[in-house]
């Protein structure tokens, strides 16, 4: 394993402190227990929107606290959901009086972890309301499983939503579009290599030079189906084509495309798939009316990309484009 | 008999069987999960250990189990924290302020910790999570006690119990935790949290057994 | 060679055409030659700011194109310098009367290419100034060789020469501030992996499991040096030590520091970098003012990274923060 | 006598020599440069193929030259785009109108040709450049012309010392081009421009001997 960090032990809190250094106009780190927090907050009168789950999918969460955006994040461990000491410090740092969403990825730790900690923070008096976002269409669906998991459609609600509570919207309001972008938005992904977790210290699966997992997640899991490699036009078909039929897409719909990297995968060929999502979109007669294209929510330094459409409304487009201010999005600042 | 003395020391066991055994229990989940089960437990058990270092004058099974239990909730992250935290406040709750239990007690309470796991993780049986492994094994204990059993034989019989149930978790398709997103592929892997469970249980044995 | 591609040859056609169709508001995309350049070109009034280079450095150029940065790219192949028609073709199209700048890679192929077109675009009657960016430390530098490649500090250069001559400067001026630019910048990167050139189709150098090149370039080529793998901080001594110490930084300057991925290092590793980047320079009592931390200027899919600083003053502070609004910068808009 | 129809052979058999050998060109240019040198001769020759199909009517070497020089330029890119690109642009404008030259025309042809590449590129000898290839061979050229020999055998000569200058850049340190920045490391590895030197010239004796 060769990565650019001291220890396994320290890689969480010193890229922390390099991110508290490069950003520390837009945010503040709290060290124990790991949150990473707006300079202003709490913003009085606000609701608080707060994030978090394991580190390695830089930027997420913790590139996304600032204006328009998240009031905080909580890194866990690589790859391993945050403590709830972590989110009830979180959730009391940010209520500015108007309660506190909590955005949580459906796994059994996140959700476990987010529940502990909204029963403390409700025992200290605050309103917490709690939404899971779970959009991985790869992963099928029932009642008796855990559900999909929540990828790429986090970054987007985040971005709504945020954008909606700056506004001085109400926990139910902002609570309820979050549940609303939830259920317009779905993803798929894939992985060209595995990811190395620091401290497993090996890559967390094995792929033969001419092999693609098709359905990952984000934590380097294996994906639902390991199949020869295609060419990049039949790759993105594989991811685009489920979220579509899932989303119920028709023509005349408005979309924003989110084509994000697993982290190796370069920008290049991140606008090759791009291109190609779109092209299936305007056959169905879709509007492609916002993008997103880069790294964003990712695994480390996994080659591989993923796809997420959400259906668009006015209201979902206006949010989009209000301004944010963080590390990683920035517009209207 | 089960003191808070034997309770001290079956946590400190297992911290250091856990540390023993991390590498293998994160190469399980390195197979269907994402690689961090032994990472977690090990950090979640030297904290619990530090935890226990830091108390002071005599202490009942109340405090200590709660403070290994917030140590667990606070260091372990991911699924397995919460749920093997919820298990010890669930013991401490059930023995309170006694400071040495009857072995019926104990197994009542392994058993009221058992129940905070199902309700923290909601997840049923045969879904390939720990619950797979502590069922089984909490069943034999009360049969082997109520057969008049000593403690230390029926724990015996609890570890193999819960070993068969670890062993039984290999076919399984996994429905809950991070297993679950690979369907059938899930199958022909032990469980992880199954694995470390096991581990927990077989180090109470042996403290118990004095080995 | 797993790459998200469909062939080798249409890789950067590809990729041009799922940017223009992303940044379409921005950037529009000539196909033959390859520029991409701004849609409101040419800025009637206004130099002209081009820049060009091999494909596989993404987002530089392209991602660079928009008001208060350049007004064309030049696209070649993969670690290709692009063609004398193509930059004849951006120095026609951006040319608002008030002549053109180039800005050129000190590579051979860069220099030589650019020259060609120069002599082309003087031949069109339109005043051409060509700014050679050399930042590369890790590089010997000597008369009688090629001299230090351009490397990091050529997107600086970009953000702060295009603000100028977004703000009506004339071309000896815009020129004069390139010059300056590239007398106050300096950079030198590492690579724990080698990239592989997709036409090459396989890695460009092998590196051993424990082993790191120091001071690669941007092109896959080796480095200077083969060293045993070291820890983050190590690691970043090694390249920004030559740096300050080769801009001669004393207490009390001001700085802006880039910390760059070469494309497949994680950014939650950029921050480890960077945070020990100002540690360094905290202790020789240099002020940290600007940051910039992400992957800009890359080499395909490499592992690895880069650290460059700029030194400061009251005219290139201010014209950093101009706004700036391409793909990949964006601020003040 | 060398014939435009000669010229337009060399360059169809370039190509087809460039492209049998682009990867191994490549490879030179991967352990001291980028590792693109053969995609970008095969890519412009190619190029250069393709503007002699287009091309209608009788030719005369200056319009053939140039149109090959220009298929380079725009095409391969790189440093060895404008060198090879100058050299077929300074052959056409030293041969001009003409369609058939005397032996010695042609050597003066090549010799513009490469002070073009001179010019253009401002290497020196011994740089580890095409240049190391280029010159002996034109020496060789020359020499051999003065002592009465015909032009097929006069070139093989030629390509021979390319061949020899080619392998004589193996121990030498790159100063100008990409690999000038491995400093020392440039040495014990063969200039990937002046093995494409060689291919050219040595392509161009043999369409010269009918082989
Ligand atoms: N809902 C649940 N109920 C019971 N056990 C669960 C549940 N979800 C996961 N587990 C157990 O947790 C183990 C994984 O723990 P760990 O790897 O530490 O957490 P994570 O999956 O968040 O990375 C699984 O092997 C399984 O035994
Ligand atoms: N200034 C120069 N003069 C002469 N030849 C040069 C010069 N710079 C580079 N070369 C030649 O060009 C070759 C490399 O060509 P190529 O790989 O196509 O371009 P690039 O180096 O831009 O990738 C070198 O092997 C060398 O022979
Ligand atoms: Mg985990
Ligand atoms: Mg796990
Ligand atoms: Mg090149
Ligand atoms: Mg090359």
């Amino acid at each position: 394993m060769k990565k650019l960090i001291n220890s396994v032990d320290d890689f969480v809190k010193e890229s922390l402190e390099g991110m508290q250094k490069a950003h520390g106009d837009l945010l503040d780190v709290n060290y124990d227990p790991f949150v990473v927090f707006r300079t202003d907050a709490p913003v009085q009168g606000k609701v608080g929107v707060i994030s978090g789950g394991g580190s390695g999918h830089e930027p997420m969460h913790g590139g996304f606290v600032g204006k328009g955006m998240l009031d905080a994040a909580c890194p866990g461990e690589v790859f391993t959901s945050p403590t709830p000491d972590q989110m009830e410090w979180a959730t009391r740092k940010v209520d500015g009086g108007a309660g506190v969403l909590h955005i949580v990825k459906n796994y059994s730790g996140d959700i476990m972890n987010f529940e502990m900690a909204a029963d403390l923070g409700k025992d200290a008096g605050i309103e917490v309301e709690s939404v899971v976002v779970d959009d991985d269409v790869a992963v099928k669906d029932s009642l008796y499983t855990q559900g999909r998991r929540g990828v790429g459609g986090t970054v987007l609600m985040e971005k709504i939503v945020g954008a909606k509570a700056e506004e001085g919207a109400d926990l139910a309001s902002v609570a309820g579009l979050a549940r609303d972008v939830n259920a317009n938005v779905r993803s798929m992904g894939l992985a060209l290599t595995s990811c190395t977790v620091p401290a497993a210290g090996s890559p967390t699966f094995e792929l033969g030079d001419d092999e693609v997992e098709i359905g990952i997640g984000i934590h380097g899991e294996p994906g639902r189906e390991r199949i020869k490699m295609e060419g990049a036009d039949q790759l993105t078909d594989r991811l685009t084509r489920p979220v579509i039929e899932d989303l119920g897409l028709n023509s005349g719909d408005q979309v924003l495309v989110f084509v994000n990297s697993m982290g190796g995968t370069p920008l290049a060929e991140l606008y090759v798939i791009y291109r190609r999502v779109v092209q299936l979109l305007d056959e169905g007669g879709v509007q492609v009316a916002r993008h997103l294209v880069g790294p964003l929510i990712t695994s480390l330094e996994m080659q591989g990309a993923s796809v997420t459409i959400l259906r668009l409304d006015d209201e979902k487009t206006r949010l989009w484009d209000a301004p944010v201010h963080t590390p990683a999005l920035r517009w209207g600042v | 008999m089960f003191s808070v003395a034997q309770a001290e020391a079956w946590v400190r066991s297992t911290a250091a069987v856990i540390e023993e055994h991390a590498a293998a229990l994160t190469k399980l989940d390195s197979a269907i999960g994402d690689g961090d089960h032994g990472t977690n437990m090990n950090r979640g058990f030297k904290a619990a250990v530090q935890r226990l270092d830091g108390l002071e004058g005599d202490q009942d099974f109340g405090s200590v189990f709660k403070a290994i239990g917030m140590a667990l909730i606070g260091k372990v992250g991911g699924a397995s924290g919460p749920l093997y935290g919820s298990l010890f406040l669930g013991m401490g709750k059930e023995l309170g302020d006694a400071s040495e239990v009857e072995d019926e007690r104990l197994a009542a309470a392994l058993r009221a910790g058992y129940d905070s796991v199902v309700a923290r993780g909601k997840a049923q049986l045969e879904d390939k999570t720990m619950l797979d492994a502590w069922h089984p094994a909490l069943e034999a204990l009360d049969a082997a006690l109520a057969e008049g059993r000593e403690l230390g034989p029926a724990l015996d019989e609890a570890a193999a119990a819960a070993e068969a149930g670890m062993k039984a978790t290999i076919p399984m398709i996994a429905r809950k935790g991070r297993a679950s997103y690979l369907g059938e592929r899930s199958r022909d892997h032990q469980d992880p949290g199954a694995t470390s469970t096991h581990l927990i249980l077989r180090t109470l044995a042996d403290v118990v057994n004095g080995r």
